[in-house]
């Protein structure tokens, strides 16, 4: 096995510092920078795949996750050289009056995973500061979590916010308990995930289609 | 730890309907006087909480209530239990939850009063202090309107104080998805039962002040999540089972400041808090799947005095507005319970033991409240020198309980979940023997900047 | 009258989950053989049903149906049953009701080959002759559509066949509104059961060609109509009560035409029918409250072999779609009656009898449905000469029933109705003995405009 | 008691051969029709109220609302001679697609009580049908009714073809299990009754304040 396979299988089996010490190798070995990107990346696809066909826990994919990171630590600075940078950048955060975290945390980390850049802004978001964050970040996403069913029309409202301002240009995606495929229509969202595992294909459908 | 010996010590005691130290409420109600009650609840639909909306959610509150009672009257419960689980803007503005209380006080009044229907009304404002983060878990705004909220819902008719409290959660939810049984016990045990202490001392004193009774915490924000993420197939149903029996040593706190139960619905650990303080405990199961799904079904009707359908919202079904129709459900399933009780305990234990034998080979997360296991967690918990040791010792006896019910070919566990039990128990065994000890651990490996440890007194 | 002594003459041998002649259907689930069955109910969410929506109808059924198995196939059932009870558009055009079936019935098939869930389909077209009045009963562009859909559904997977018939509804209407006894034994006994035989013989044919089996037929639009007037104080409870034991006349038809059960659901005369014919019987009680509110929540379970949720509308609750949380009630409620059968009959007699208590004092309807009065009500009607008479003697026995159960103070009756037990009394006593003369005597006193009697073969 | 108190009696007990014997008395005795006609509308009424306090059941009330038709007979060429009509007329139906007549009759026969002259088009009844109606009999009140779910897209039609009719100067009612009072607001209906006997209020309220 090639050590970039290696590579992947370490991140499949969350072993960090394995999979960190073959992040050395291939760098020192001269694999360029956006081959071990794209092994790495295939690798917690992999694992996604294995969460969403019920094989494997979140935690086991936290530690795959948490590898990742680990491995990323090493590469970024050969990235940034070579100017390689992730796809985009997607906003996340649950809507005002909502205090859940477990989904979104769930769907950044996934994202983390698929190497888009999160910037997650935390629970309880106030729809001008999600405006405000895809309007800095120039995101290509905003992805608005909710568990509430009470904070829904919190949801509708920044869905508008967002797509009222004419300096963003993103793809506005939904998702939590309360939330249905009808109800993103209703409320102009361009997409809707039923779970986390969903929202990476989600999101990398939408933004090839854009 | 107050409580050092059970009130019920043996599992052929634990019983629906039936607590050595029953509640009797003002209109004479006795909660585990041998009798179950139903305990109604519901929510608004989807609608906005602001001054503008106000009126509306009124009008909602008091349709609803007047459409259950109505029904109510027909269906002539023993008597009725009603929660009113405020969302949270009526915490935040407590004079709308106090408003809505007075509402729903006002019917059950009449209610008594035309047609003779005894009910009690439960308040439980929200925990809104985890609004800001890190939180302020003692003072601020947040916490003055919880304040306020108790204290005007008492006085405008509320008689059972409650909450849903979630002083730990900040951490607990990150043990969740990582699996981290040491850090779920830091979350419940360290973090959750000094705020427990705090919190429902300060209910104490409202309670006694408006003559009125605290009824008792649940560990939902941290037991149920566990459940809802293991139903989704994010964390193993093993890692839940073992978190619920962590959950009591938390929720147990409560009733240490002065709670006298019914402790509340959602709190599945509930069974164990009835085992250690004799108290009655309230409990939802297949009667809540308009609130979730749940591998509790009829085992969490085993031992329960109130019989809840935890929260469902005022739409319309076929057969009229959805919590009327689980009002009806509820009053049908408690006349079962209440009939089979009225052949004996003989009888009614049979009618428990089927209850049980329904759910608990099925998942370790009934598994572990059958009326054995809840003994033996409850006597762990007791047995312990502190919270901290209890909770440890609550996984530890829950994960050896999982073993045994696997090994005697009781319990069904899939086989991915299998490593696990070792996973979690070698991740007990590993730690220090002594609190503080384990705190400066912890302190090490959580994220410490999701929490002020000045506002849990540490 | 093809059933001249009972199946079950016992009130004892009377319970749930036990039928002396079970069914057994394609993927092994035997109804009657000692399990009861969740059967699961559905209907779509406010839309129209046109060539337009059919894209969404079809969406709809494929998340209700493919939601509800992926929690059946969790929660694990020893088997299901589904029903698909069209809407009246679906019959008129046959072929939107079998491709419903289709999906359904595609649905089921791969829910038992991938998971192993045994389950079978029974399809309920919808009785639309009366939409012209006076209705074709026996031919016309209705009754072809009708034809079609059970035999395009059939074909589609439907295993059950099932309807809720409605020939002398026309009449049977206005004698609820009138608390005429008389006129109601006119609409079920002679209009009913002749409307019955032409249409199950029908039926009988079809599932012949076809592989499948009748099942059975239900007095819905009778005696849950008068259920439903009497909820609505609009009707005493005591006539609603003696309406059903005269609708078994009726329903039982179509056992004497080949139907072999399960009857359906909301046929809450079918104890009466298994009594009588040995087949097993869907029920439904407090788990329909979606669909209706009734009192008979816990009694209708007492001796049903199927337990359905009647209907409920596709609409989100906060655990998920309400279709779903139902479907999980359903489980959990068998779930307990199979565990009790677990320990023989005699426990499972015992969960009986309190199903039974729960109800029988409180409502003249719930104690038409005791064991005992069942037998009695079936034993009336298996010694009549003919259905006419068979009607006349189950009214009779019921009226008898409810004057000793309320007199031997185990019935409680209001005080404005016990004038409606002389009153029914004396209305039958006054009918002449021979079919004919009564036929003769009601058509000059019922409204004649509302039907065609030869429509009926009279 | 005077013959009129006496026929109110005869009306509420339901007796409807004494109800015409004291019907006929006060005519002979020379008491104006519309005199006559006020007391029998007023023991409609009472039947009414005490169906509505649940003191007595529908078969009653049908008993009462027979005694009154047969009165009625004897009072009606009277009535005719003097130019005394019904307030107004109303027409009634179950909507199309739905069969349900139980409500619908119960509504007829109370609002026949109030002598509102009632025009029952009977069940599965088009649109265009009421709209004719309505025209022809120049109906100042339409009553809809439906029970079934799948039925109430035919009474937002319904309501809204007789609302878009220019000939047509009427309320529009509804009721049936699954209509409630936003329901009513929604489709543009004017009035909304929960149950049977508050269907006459309703319209009595309606009526003048038009
Ligand atoms: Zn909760
Ligand atoms: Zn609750
Ligand atoms: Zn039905």
């Amino acid at each position: 096995m090639s050590t970039l396979e290696n590579l992947g299988q370490a991140i499949e089996q969350g072993d960090r510092n394995e999979a960190e010490r073959l992040t050395q190798e291939a760098i020192d070995a001269g694999v360029g920078p956006q081959e071990i990107l794209d092994a790495l990346v295939a690798a917690m696809d992999e694992v996604g795949r294995r969460f969403q066909a019920n094989e494997v826990f979140v935690p086991e994919m936290l530690i795959a996750s948490r590898a990742m990171k680990q491995c990323m630590a090493r590469l970024e600075p050969l990235l940034v050289e070579k100017g390689i940078r992730p796809a985009f950048t997607a906003v996340i955060g649950t809507v005002e009056g909502d205090l859940h975290d477990i989904g979104k945390n769930l769907v950044a980390m996934m994202w983390r995973g698929a190497n888009f850049n999160v910037v997650d802004l935390g629970t309880n978001v106030a729809a001008d500061k999600f405006v405000a964050a895809a309007r800095e970040h120039g995101a290509r996403v905003v992805g608005l979590s909710a568990l509430l069913t009470t904070t829904m029309p919190a949801m509708k409202r920044t869905v508008e916010a967002l797509k009222a301002d004419g300096a963003i240009d993103a793809r506005v995606v939904i998702g939590g308990a309360p939330v249905t495929e009808a109800f993103a229509r209703d409320i102009g969202a361009d997409g809707f995930a039923p779970d986390a595992a969903s929202a990476v294909q989600l999101v990398r459908g939408l933004v090839e289609a854009a | 730890m107050r409580f050092r010996q059970l009130a019920i010590d043996s599992p052929d005691n634990l019983l629906f309907g039936t607590a050595p130290r029953p509640l009797t409420t003002r209109r004479g109600m006795v909660i585990g006087g041998g009798t179950v009650y139903p305990e109604f609840n519901f929510t608004l639909p989807d609608i906005a909480i602001d001054e503008g909306s106000m009126p509306a959610v009124r009008r909602q509150y008091q349709q609803i209530i007047d459409d259950a009672l109505r029904r109510a009257v027909e269906l002539e419960p023993p008597g009725l239990v009603v929660e009113f689980e405020m969302l949270p803007p009526m915490t935040q503005q407590p004079r709308w939850g106090i408003e809505i209380t007075a509402i729903l006080a006002e019917a059950l009044e009449q209610a008594h009063a035309r047609h003779g229907l005894p009910s009690t009304l439960r308040i439980t404002p929200n925990d809104t202090r985890e609004f800001e983060r890190p939180a302020r878990m003692r003072h601020g705004p947040y916490w003055e309107g919880m304040r306020q909220a108790f204290d005007g819902a008492a006085a405008a008719g509320g008689e059972l104080l409650s909450i849903e409290s979630v002083g730990g959660k900040e951490i607990h939810d990150d043990a969740l998805m990582a699996g981290d049984l040491p850090a779920a016990i830091f979350a419940l045990c360290v973090l959750g039962t000094r705020d427990m202490r705090f919190l429902w001392s300060e209910l104490a004193d409202i309670a006694q002040a408006r003559g009125v009774h605290c009824a008792g915490d649940t560990a939902c924000g941290f037991g149920n999540t566990a459940m809802v993420l293991a139903e989704q197939k994010l964390v193993p149903r093993l890692f839940a089972a073992v978190i619920r029996a962590v959950t009591a040593v938390r929720s147990l706190v409560a009733h240490e400041c002065g709670a006298v139960g019914p402790g509340k619905d959602c709190g599945y650990e509930n069974p164990i808090l009835k085992a250690i303080t004799g108290m009655p405990m309230a409990g939802e199961g297949k009667t809540a799947a308009c609130a979730h799904a749940s591998p509790l079904g009829n085992i969490a009707a085993a031992m329960c005095d109130t019989w809840s359908n935890e929260s469902v919202q005022n739409v319309k079904l076929l057969g009229g507005m959805a919590p009327t129709c689980y009002l009806e459900q509820l009053v049908y399933d408690c006349r079962l319970f209440n009939r089979a009780m009225d052949h004996g305990p003989s009888a009614a234990t049979m009618l428990r033991n089927w209850l049980v034998e329904s759910d608990s080979g099925l998942d370790p997360q009934a598994y572990i409240l059958t009326p054995h296991s809840v003994v033996a967690v409850a006597r762990a918990i007791v047995a312990a020198p502190d919270h901290y040791r209890a909770g440890v010792a609550a996984a530890a006896t829950a994960i050896d309980l999982l073993r045994e019910g696997h090994e005697a070919g009781c319990l069904r566990i899939h086989q991915r979940e299998l490593p696990w039990l070792d996973r979690m128990q070698r991740s007990i065994e590993a730690l220090p023997e002594s609190e503080s000890a384990f705190i400066e651990q912890m302190m090490g490996e959580v994220d410490t900047t999701r929490f002020n440890p000045a506002e849990y007194g540490l």
